[in-house]
């Protein structure tokens, strides 16, 4: 073949082939990593690690992160950072609570479904609204997203805090802890996973597939540029925050029915949490490129090392330790391998 | 009659002044160059003609009625499409995704209504519009932040001119181009005029100018100091207008 | 929903403990803290005795979503006996009641959940007594002076610690010459407990008590009262007897500290999970005594201080 | 005035007055809201705020952060971030007051300016080395710095806490909390407000007038123009994740005099409180621009803010929200006037 | 004797092959013009060359020795100097901090020694430079990113030539320039070449090629395929050797 046949039609020669396609795919090889990560504690504990109970609970324990981080996803992808999603998701969770409570007439302990239906509207609605807020302060106003994630981050946890005092509510429907809580369907699948899994999967779609995840990369590329090719940009990244913050709204009330408590005092990692998945998952911060899929790895490798960690009774700070150890070893072979497949 | 007209346009950023009450006119149907000394306004101009910018005073007319271009949002409404000095392109997205940036081809039924894209479609389109310029390219899925100069200009060229309906703008189009490439895009230029669009044409290469050009309109200093019809202007009389030796409109 | 069922329902019947299981877990409300240190000693002392086995694994924060995993991974190696101080008196319930399932048997040490149901025993200082128990001893050092009386609490929500606050501040209402100017939260930071102090003293000049619902309070409290120089002027009361707390109240910095007995809470943890694992009686609820320490008392009540390691 | 006589000799007019540089100052309108933050306080309750002791308890509370974000403005103008100063910081204390009770011989109570000044060093040893970890991992191996210094976090926390088996150390030299940690010198400036002063001078010298300065924007600006222009990019870097390291190593000795205890368990939110002050003193997330005065004030209006509003007794809750609300309207206020100043 | 030569350069990016064996040789004292089409692979040579990218094989030989060039300081040293075709500024810094950029002045006595710039000398030196090339700026005190695209050329060829000892690569760096700069920069590279550097001008304008170039070398799909004299060249040659309608050296 000389080199001329392969320029000649003005460019574009045909697709390479799909092996390559796999191998060349930004979540390869930190996919190896995690995979490399469940095989070594499978080997270590196998009749502990590779039960059918530890896959169901470190799915159910990820099931919030993990919605948190598609929404985050989008965020980082327009080279922006939402800090507040932790607090906005404890204000929505006591929004929800609250409701509950008042259209059940004081206790919802034995509401049904209508009532948790409602709840989780209002969940949703409180998440969108900090979302717009957010949104409409960092594309309109012009206000950069740490300031005005930091601003919100306290902000939605005051309020939440002022909805019930201070104090947690922990009266919430029964029926809403059974069966999304910690209930399962086709046997083995927890109702919390399908949740998280679903809108996992509309939000890869979204992405990948449709102008809204085409814009998306467009602003976080160039957002100059996206300007001037007519791409609303305010509009986009209002959009994207309000998307961001109704997911943190969902979670919240995921929270409520996983927790059965508002949990005030908790979910003070979750925003770098996300965060540091989405960037794991080969997301860049500085915007343009990332993959949905590469942030459930990214949800994942801490999570399987977590819960490795515990069963086989690693103590606390020589979990630290390695928990921060791995991260970086992981996130340092995926580039290597990257690097490498590009000379 | 004029398609677009600027009058007496102001710009300032911060101290700097780039635009002092600058003057312009295109027609419909004819090639305008638009040159000028490094510094001199005019790519200030053309942004504040294509909405990117918004002048501090002045007018701007389209089809004799005055108007205000907000946004380029408003501009490409009007038919006015631009190719930006600094092309801007999107770095990390591929060239076809470039050339349809805010005007994706969605797919048919349902899925496009749910706004889903038609990768394939914009693909080809992508490479046969390429092909027409006479742009090689090795790979069609890379990001063009990685492409050479002159490839990721031909992809900016290639947008403008798909898009138009009225008015093209084109800040220094050909600068990074080879000779062919150059060629085809005088020859896309000539076409476009030809369909009746105003095309405006900044270049510092004079002999392209005279060679495409109906008429040449001479910035300096932020305003307008010349007006040549190109069949009648000599290089000198070009160089002298620029560098301010040649002066027909009035100081003020 | 097809298939219904709930986490944890291995179907087929879950296997529980092998008989003859003498492993032992304890999980504290989070870890550094000298208060589970020392109970984690007594408990490691009484297990040994006993012939068990003790680990000990605590969340990096008192934060319940922190803690669920770890309960959440015992399922898999599953011990005799889980020794837990729950972190949230209704979010644990669900991990809890899921170990409790596969048959391990569950201890409440220090908190307990809302759900009585679900723990054969709960052994704990009460709290909200303990608040009371503050507030008396603040009264006494104060001697009938007037003033006002800073609450110093960690972050809304934390029940332990809301609990003392509150049984402080209506304690404090009997005395009538201590008007409290109110509840704050420090996030449970030292710095920000410092500045709540320093700002209180330039609002309010006449303040002469403040309690501290933990230790990292306590210091900052102590930080910010050194700084304006009113050690000793300001009573300063705290909770728990940490090595730093009793060294501050050895200094002058604290006058008074209320005390719980982590080591007996844990030895008694260990000596009811035993008789539950081998099918003896247990007792419901033991009530850990409290104590308030002040510096001329303090070294007749040296087996209150807690330990920094065993 | 015609345009000629402007422009006639290739450029360069005359430089503006100082009243225009003054207006064109980046950090002029941010200053001007810390100003009226003050007056606003001083207003309100002018017996109570605006008191000697008042202003003293500000300086100290406000003094480790601010050689903590002293040290973050470096790494933000590179384009980077680091989330590790807090865990740093802790260590560092750590492994100080180890080190002072070791050459002691137990406890060092009574321990005289030789421990102590060997407890410094001891620190800054110790603050450094994790910078020069961080830097080496970010500079040398190209992992991105959120993920390096994540977990870094978690590393030098767990590390921290392995040392002392979790517990805090509080039995250090008296000497060192009467004079660094609460002394004064001049009759009323506070010792540890000294310190900071100081090293935010050299900081802002550094930064501002010095070589190593200029090239930080250099690689902040555009890290690939900095390597085509000759700078070693990497040892640059590195030096920078390493000054960072040791500026958090004195901040680490700075908190054990203040709180006379390692305070295991604080700082968890000082990485995030550096980088907003960092970010609202105007520099940008995505590096090239910024200033320590910028950074200074930036350190300051939040706590002028917490300490108005606990003073007049606003409720937690409360001044929760309205930090965050301050926290983006005085960014907003900033940007607006630079932004008007530009047309 | 040749003072850099490279020999079978192949560099990949991916798949993406942007030099397949290309070979190059420049002497001292003399203007070489490397021109191709777009995409042909000269800005890969010239980055090669200047240690900016490692060639994946191939052979570099500077004043007749084996040398590998692992970064842009090693080029430096050895006194090659580079325009690159995307500038490689500082966009965030002024003109004068770009042109001193690695090489800062610093202050005489203690203060030097400690690292302080002298602010003052490099703005009056750079000042001086760019007056020398014909650049005009309003203000020297702005960050460069927001120059007009002429001024901002003007500024790396600017620093380019105030630094080289050896061989200066000019990539395409009169693409942006107004008609006077151009003419300006055109002097200074025969200045250059008559102090005894090698000069290797890359561009795409081939009367001004001809006009400055003592040889032509022209690239084409990653490999050289005709070298000429240029007092010897038409544009048809060389246009013909860009195109693939002429080809001197055989295809391996
Ligand atoms: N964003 C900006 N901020 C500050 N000054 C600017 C900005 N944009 C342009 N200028 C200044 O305005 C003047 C005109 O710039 P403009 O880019 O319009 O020139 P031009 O005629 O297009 O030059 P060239 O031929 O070099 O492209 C220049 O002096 C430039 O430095
Ligand atoms: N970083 C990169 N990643 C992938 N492909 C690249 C990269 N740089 C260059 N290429 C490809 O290598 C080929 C040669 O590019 P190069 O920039 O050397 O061309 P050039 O001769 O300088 O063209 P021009 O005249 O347009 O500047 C092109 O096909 C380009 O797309
Ligand atoms: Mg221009
Ligand atoms: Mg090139």
């Amino acid at each position: 073949m000389t080199a001329e046949e392969e320029v000649v039609n003005g460019g574009a020669i045909e697709k390479p082939t799909l092996g390559a396609r796999l191998l060349g795919a930004n979540t390869f090889w930190i996919g190896l990593v995690l995979i490399a990560l469940c095989v070594v504690f499978g080997v270590l504990e196998p009749t502990a690690f590779l039960t059918l109970f530890t896959v169901q609970t470190l799915l159910i324990e990820t099931a919030v992160l993990l919605v948190l981080s598609v929404g985050m996803t989008f965020v980082i992808i327009t080279g922006g950072i939402d800090l507040s999603v932790g607090s906005v998701l404890i204000f929505s969770g006591m929004v929800s609570a609250k409701a509950m409570e008042w259209v059940s007439g004081g206790s919802s302990t034995n509401a049904g479904w209508g009532v948790i239906l409602f709840g989780l509207v209002v969940a949703i609605v409180a998440g969108t609204a900090w979302g717009i807020l957010n949104g409409l302060l960092i594309a309109a106003a012009k206000i950069p997203p740490l300031i005005v994630t930091l601003g919100t981050l306290g902000a939605a946890l005051g309020a939440a805090s002022l909805l019930n005092n201070g104090s947690d509510i922990r009266t919430l429907p029964s029926t809403m802890r059974t069966t999304i809580g910690y209930g399962t369907s086709f046997g083995y699948v927890p109702n919390l996973v399908i949740v998280a899994v679903v809108l996992t999967l509309i939000g890869a779609w979204l992405l990948h597939t449709t102008v809204f995840g085409r814009h998306t990369f467009a602003v976080g590329s160039n957002a100059e540029a996206a300007r001037r090719s007519g791409i609303g940009v305010t509009r986009h990244l209002t959009s994207i925050y309000t998307l961001t913050g109704a997911l943190a709204g969902v979670a919240g009330f995921m929270s409520l029915a996983y927790f059965g408590s508002t949990t005030i005092s908790a979910h003070s990692t979750d925003n770098l949490n996300a965060i540091a998945a989405v960037v794991m998952g080969g997301t860049s911060l500085f915007g343009g490129v990332g993959t949905v899929l590469g942030t459930v790895i990214g949800v994942f490798i801490p999570a399987v090392l977590k819960k490795g960690f515990n069963i086989i009774h690693v103590q606390d700070f020589w979990q630290m330790i390695a928990v921060g150890a791995v991260l970086i070893a992981a996130v340092w072979f995926d580039q290597q391998r990257r690097r490498s497949r590009n000379r | 009659m004029p398609v677009l007209e600027a009058h007496e346009l102001v710009k300032h950023y911060g101290s700097v002044e780039a635009l002092r009450g600058a003057d312009f006119t295109v027609n419909a149907g004819e090639v305008v160059a638009l040159i000028g000394d490094n510094g001199a306004g005019k790519s200030t101009l053309v942004k504040c003609l294509s909405g990117v910018e918004q002048p501090d005073s002045g007018q701007i007319l389209f089809e004799g009625a005055p108007i205000r271009l907000e946004s380029p949002v408003a501009a490409r409404r009007l038919g006015i499409e631009t190719v930006y000095q600094d092309l801007a392109v999107a770095p990390e997205l591929d060239p076809a995704a470039n050339l349809f940036l805010g005007r994706e081809v969605r797919r048919s039924g349902l899925l496009g209504k749910l706004g889903m894209l038609d990768k394939a479609e914009m693909r080809r389109r992508a490479t046969a519009e390429f092909a027409r310029l006479g742009v090689t390219l090795q790979r069609i899925d890379v990001p063009i932040g990685s492409l050479s100069g002159g490839q990721r200009q031909s992809v900016a060229v290639a947008r403008s001119v798909v898009w138009a309906s009225k008015v093209v703008f084109m800040d220094e189009p050909t600068a990074a181009l080879g000779v062919v490439q150059r060629e085809r895009v005088l020859d896309v230029i000539r076409r476009v005029r030809d369909e009746g669009m105003a095309v405006v044409l900044i270049s510092h290469n004079m002999p392209e100018v005279l060679a495409v050009a109906d008429r040449v309109e001479v910035l300096r200093l932020g305003r307008r100091v010349a007006r040549f019809t190109a069949a009648e202007a000599t290089l000198a009389d070009l160089v002298g207008a620029m560098t301010g030796a040649l002066t027909q409109e009035e100081t003020r | 929903a097809c298939g219904g069922g709930q986490v944890g329902q291995t179907p087929g019947g879950s296997a529980g403990p092998a008989p003859g299981n003498k492993n032992l877990v304890l999980v504290p409300g989070v870890q550094n803290e000298p208060f589970y240190i020392s109970m984690q000693c007594g408990a490691q002392q009484e297990a040994a005795k006993l012939g068990y086995k003790l680990d000990t694994q605590a969340p990096q924060k008192f934060d319940a979503s922190l803690q669920t995993p770890i309960v959440n991974a015992l399922g898999a190696n599953k011990p005799a006996a889980l020794l837990i101080a729950p972190t949230d008196d209704v979010a644990m319930a669900t991990p809890m009641t899921t170990l409790k399932n596969m048959g391990v048997k569950i201890i409440e040490v220090d908190t307990a959940l809302q759900d009585k149901s679900v723990a054969q025993s709960s052994i704990s200082s009460n709290n909200a007594e303990g608040g009371k128990l503050a507030a008396d001893t603040l009264a006494g050092l104060l001697k009938g002076q007037k003033g006002s009386v800073l609450v110093l609490d960690t972050i809304a929500g934390t029940s332990t610690t809301n609990a003392r606050a509150k049984g402080f501040t209506d304690e404090l209402a009997k005395y009538p010459n201590l008007k409290s100017v109110g509840v704050q939260f420090t996030q449970n930071e030292p710095d920000q407990a410092a500045s709540k102090v320093t700002a209180a003293l330039s609002s309010t000049p006449d303040l002469v008590g403040v309690f501290a619902t933990n230790l990292n309070t306590g210091e900052g409290a102590a930080t910010g009262l050194h700084n304006a120089g009113k050690i000793g002027k300001v009573k300063l009361v705290g909770f728990d007897a940490s090595p730093s707390e009793v060294d501050g109240l050895k200094s002058g910095d604290f006058q008074a500290l209320i005390a719980q007995d982590p080591a007996g809470i844990g030895k008694q943890g260990v000596d009811q999970a035993v008789a539950a694992v081998e099918g003896k009686p247990v007792q419901r609820t033991i009530d850990a005594p409290l104590v308030a320490i002040t510096k001329d008392d303090m070294d007749s009540k040296s087996q209150y201080f807690y330990k920094s390691s065993c």
